[in-house]
């Protein structure tokens, strides 16, 4: 058992684990930090193909693809924790917004849907 | 040297140690808080007493006490920035 | 040597552990905690690997900026956790209200799916080689002619810089969605959610010098060590954030016209590069001119730096505020029709 | 000749434009950079038509080390459509956010980001490297979501968290699998990657998890959960982007994956697996096209209705998977195979266009009734055919189109995936396709029929709808029955290398 087979074993564990959170879980704050959960893993997992490089240094390519990554995710979990916000406010609001607010909106939605 | 440094070393972490078994053991905020800065700011000095004395130039001397002094200043904030956010509370709930 | 199994056993059970936990405790609260430890277990896992460039973001990031939006959010969307007087449920914010809760069947399919997926990922994981290149040997080969010394900043910046810019629209994307939903155009005039206090001004005040200091220091030092615009951009976004929070004025105080301009900055200073790369006769797309290469990286970078900073801070402020005073009015009106 | 990245270059900076200019400005010059764009796409088809495909390098470093950009004949009839699409959507949306303060605020946000998200799929169409796939699956799912929240209303916010939340997922699902390909082999452009694939548990793994996310993001069938709400409760353009553009950026890089960078996974490469994937995706495509459709028809909301037309829709597209997966079982001589093999790729081409044009005609046409009548409730409809006689048209066109009547682009797409079927020897397909055009009809009939059914008050007033948006959704429609009527030159303007052989898999890289 290599370090590396030890810490993308751990990658994939992480992965799965929060994929089972994602899907199982109902509270929307909890689905987000079950991505970056799997955001996790996938970058461990390219990490530690990085280390398995027993040369001078890990392979930085790698390391260059999970900055970006991360990038990504931090934007992603902001604007969806953003969204969340909104919607809350929105919904919390709702009994009298429905009357008055909305109308202005029924050229995008119309309100009797099925 | 080696064997200061380890000594130092494994007090810093007995410090550690007290203070996070203060934070779970202890029955209120403002004293879990108290376990937590205090100890922890000592165990802190402790290892960066360590690192001084194996350190192999003065700026890196410098640089860990600077983050010593650091961590002391934000800790210390932090702390009392808490402990007036409990007494708020406290206030608000006997209300 | 013997000890380095046992440590990263005992990471790799503590990174499991937590995460379990996380999504399994049924507090949000705590689970929020558990997240930003999390994130400092990674960021250990990404030390032990020879990661330094990304434990340093991910500590940043992950532990740091996400922490506290998470926090933010937390706190707007459930209030008073299980202790609500005037009987009302906390409405637990949900994707699909009308669907009932998942059944036991839901769980055991989700099971047997993750099952299948954790068993497909292993096998895939067990058959790769212990020992492998990738892509090392040749970026070492042409670091030399990057312009810089550190070879990831070299591929950032110069040998995929394509993605660095494309990563630079992302996070440009994720502002603009966020003020896409707002009722205001910037973070211009948003106030702190609690009112500055003396001892937090003066911690900021005191720490604000050093740690504009080490975003300098971390640019300067992404050119032949681990550090780079990112890392540096996180920390100026985290000073940005804190002076916002100490009352003292930061994003939220910037000319709108250089906040615009200071979001779009590292962006267009690509685009420009881009520009005039493609536009010259003779010159290759995305190419330096060999001599100017370090120079405009560094420029690049610098730039890069503003603009991450300023974005994330941007991002975090909007979030931690969450509707600023439009919540408040809003919730005000609310209490006022209850109450009718 | 123009350079390739231009078609990035220049939505990217109009975005930036757009940004920083304010008021009346800002349209207009989106609109600008819309034309420029689509000329530079119309100036790059001469460069493919005489060398079948072209590759450049970024920043001078070859393949393996940087990143290369790959433009074929495939990449650009989808730069086409989306150019042909974009400028017509442009001039519906300046109509469109001029209506109102409220919706001037939203136009104000609208401009940058769809600019932002022109670039993002321009990139896809030339993108030859997985990692930089990625990224650019990030810039086009943000911005899509950002789009789709732009009314606040509460519905829309819902239904884009929903979508960013399966875009997320779908992405992260994609970089594992990168991440895996990247331990297996050790590179990351998409050609080399094909030229030295080999089967094995982590290759095939990776393959699974890239076509997974790639499924989850074209909302194939049981994926498709996010689709509609999405798209229905988005402003009128809007819609017609996603429903147009956005979902076809992932089929085309699900293409990639599949012809390119797995060509010895997918039975492309002569070795033949035992159960083809393809005809799973071919399976779930089918069952689409069905469901879809079924519950399009049962809808009584308009822009409901061609959302869950688009899921019925894009079943089509999957079809082309199982019909190539069999060709090397099935072709003794590569004569015979090539003949459908190509009549499967043309068709399959088409309907992306054809789709394309069709949908965002009746999304637009969808926006003008919503304004006119303050609903998209179909009973609302009534009389509608006497009232609006342009906007019926426009419907009535484009729903022609997508039922595949002759006289359109439609037609030409299902009658050669038909033939394709048939020719190699899988009647089934052809049954779904039939099955599908009849459920299709069934509910283009369902919109007819209620715009003219008479209604009992006439007085309900009508909202005026600026000529400029009326006009452009005529347009893209009478564009898709265009393009029908010359189906001969749009069929020649297909990519060369569509004789059978896995697209761009060979040449091109130095």
């Amino acid at each position: 058992m290599t370090t590396f087979h030890l810490y993308s074993f751990a990658a994939m564990l992480l992965a799965a684990l929060g994929v089972y959170g994602l899907i199982t879980r109902r509270h929307l704050l909890r689905k987000v930090m079950a991505l970056n959960i799997i955001a996790g893993g996938a970058f461990l997992l390219l990490i530690s193909t990085a280390y398995r490089n027993q040369g001078a240094f890990p392979d930085p390519v790698p390391h260059a693809m999970v900055l970006t990554g991360i990038v990504v995710a931090i934007s992603a979990t902001g604007f969806a924790l953003a969204l969340i916000q909104r919607i809350q406010k929105q919904l919390g609001q709702r009994p009298d917004q429905e009357a008055g607010d909305e109308n202005p909106d029924q050229t995008e939605t119309s309100r009797s849907g099925p | 040297m080696h064997i200061l440094a380890v000594l130092l070393c494994l007090a810093g972490a007995f410090f550690f140690l007290a203070g996070t078994a203060g934070l779970l053991r202890f029955p209120d905020s403002p004293s879990r808080l108290h376990a937590l800065t205090k100890a922890d700011n000592l165990g802190l000095g402790l290892i960066v007493l360590a690192l001084v004395v194996t350190s192999s130039s003065l700026a890196v001397a410098l640089k860990v006490i600077l983050v010593w002094l650091l961590a002391l200043a934000a800790s210390t904030s932090i702390c009392f920035l808490l402990g007036q956010s409990m007494l708020r509370q406290d206030q608000r709930q006997d209300q | 040597m013997s000890l380095a199994p046992i440590f990263d056993i005992l990471l790799i059970t503590a990174l499991l552990l937590v995460s379990w936990r996380l999504l399994g405790n049924s507090d949000l609260f705590q689970a929020a905690v558990l997240f930003i430890s999390f994130g400092l277990f990674l960021s250990l896992a990404w030390v032990r690997l020879q990661a330094p460039d990304i434990a340093l973001a991910e500590a940043a990031v992950g532990a740091g900026l996400t922490g506290a939006l998470l926090f933010a959010t937390l706190k707007i969307v459930e209030p008073k956790q299980g202790r609500s007087k005037n009987g009302a449920q906390p409405k637990s914010c949900r994707l699909d209200r009308a669907a009932e809760c998942p059944g036991r069947m839901h769980y055991i399919l989700a099971s047997i799916f993750v099952l299948g997926l954790a068993g497909l990922l292993l096998t895939a994981v067990f058959s790769l080689p212990d020992t492998a290149n990738g892509l090392a040997g040749l970026t070492s080969g042409f670091l030399a002619q990057s312009g810089v010394e550190h070879p990831v900043t070299a591929v950032l910046l110069n040998f995929r810089l394509y993605d660095t810019w494309l990563e630079l629209g992302v996070l440009l994307l994720a502002l603009l969605g966020v003020l896409g939903t707002r009722d205001r155009l910037g973070p211009q005039n948003v106030t702190a959610a609690q009112p500055p206090n003396p001892v937090l001004s003066w911690l900021v005040r005191g720490l604000a010098p050093f740690m504009l200091l080490a975003t300098v220091y971390l640019l300067w030092l992404g050119d032949h060590a681990p550090g780079g615009a990112f890392q540096a951009g996180v920390v100026l976004a985290a000073t940005l954030v804190l002076l916002w929070l100490a009352g003292l004025g930061s994003v939220v105080r910037m000319p709108r016209h250089a906040w615009l301009f200071s979001l779009v900055a590292g962006f267009s200073a690509m685009l420009v590069l881009a520009l005039c790369t493609t536009l010259a006769p003779d010159a290759v797309a995305l190419a330096y001119p060999q001599s100017w290469a370090k120079a405009l990286i560094l420029l690049l970078e610098s730039v890069a730096t503003i603009s991450i900073g300023v974005i994330l801070a941007s991002l975090t402020v909007l979030v931690l505020a969450g509707e600023g005073e439009a919540n408040g009015a809003g919730a005000a009106e609310t209490d006022g029709k209850n109450g009718m | 000749m123009t350079h390739m990245l231009w078609v990035v270059l220049l939505p990217f900076l109009g975005a930036l434009c757009c940004l920083i200019l304010r008021g009346r400005a800002v349209a207009g010059t989106g609109i600008l950079f819309s034309l420029a764009v689509l000329a530079v796409c119309t100036n790059l088809l001469p460069g493919i038509w005489t060398q079948g495909q072209i590759r450049v390098e970024l920043g001078g470093w070859a393949a393996p080390l940087g990143i290369g950009l790959h433009l074929d004949g495939l990449g650009t009839f989808f730069l086409l459509l989306t150019a042909i699409v974009g400028v017509l959507v442009g001039l519906y949306a300046a109509g469109f956010f001029a209506q109102d303060k409220k919706h001037n605020a939203m136009g104000r946000h609208f401009w940058p980001i769809w600019l932002l998200l022109w670039g993002g799929l321009n990139g896809v169409y030339l993108c030859s490297d997985v990692f930089n796939a990625y990224v650019l699956l990030e810039v086009t799912g943000l911005s899509a979501v950002g789009l789709t929240v732009l009314s606040k209303t509460t519905a829309s916010l819902v239904a884009g968290l929903r979508y960013l939340l399966a875009a997320m997922f779908a992405s992260l699902m994609y970089l594992l699998g990168v991440g895996l390909l990247y331990a297996a082999c050790g590179q990351l452009d998409f050609v080399l990657l094909g030229q030295d694939m080999t089967q094995s548990p982590a290759t095939l793994t990776a393959f699974g998890l890239m076509v997974f996310g790639l499924l989850v993001k074209t909302a194939l069938l049981p994926f498709h959960f996010w689709l509609p709400p999405a798209h229905s409760s988005a402003p009128a353009p809007v819609s017609a982007i996603l429903s147009a553009l956005v979902v076809k950026a992932s089929f085309f890089l699900l293409l990639r994956i599949w012809f390119t960078v797995f060509p010895a996974l997918t039975g492309q490469a002569g070795s033949s697996p035992v159960l083809p994937p393809g005809l799973f995706l071919g399976l779930l495509g089918g069952l689409a096209v069905l469901w879809g459709s079924l519950q399009a028809v049962r809808q009584i909301r308009l822009k409901l209705l061609i959302a869950y037309s688009t899921v019925g829709q894009l079943g089509y597209l999957f079809l082309i998977f199982a019909l190539l997966s069999v060709s090397h079982g099935a072709g003794g001589g590569p004569s015979g195979a090539t003949d459908w093999t190509a009549m499967a790729w043309t068709g399959t081409v088409f309907h992306v266009f054809s789709h394309g044009l069709a949908k965002a005609a009746l999304f637009l046409a969808a926006g003008c009734l919503a304004l006119a009548m303050g609903t998209d409730d179909l009973n609302a409809m009534r009389n509608i055919a006497g009232r609006m006689p342009v906007i019926t048209f426009t419907l009535a066109m484009a729903g022609v189109s997508l039922m595949g009547l002759p006289p359109s682009a439609g037609f030409v797409a299902k009658w050669m995936l038909l033939r394709a079927a048939l020719a190699s020897g899988q009647w089934w397909w052809a049954v779904v396709i039939i099955l599908g055009g009849l459920l299709t009809a069934a509910y283009v009939f369902k919109i007819l029929a209620y715009t003219f059914v008479p209604s009992q008050d006439e007085t309900v007033p009508l909202r005026p709808v600026p000529p400029a948006m009326t006009l452009t959704a005529l347009a893209l429609a009478l564009l898709c029955a265009v393009s029908g009527f010359r189906a001969e030159e749009v069929i020649a303007l297909l990519p060369h290398g569509l004789d059978g052989s896995p697209l761009s898999a060979q040449g091109g890289s130095p």
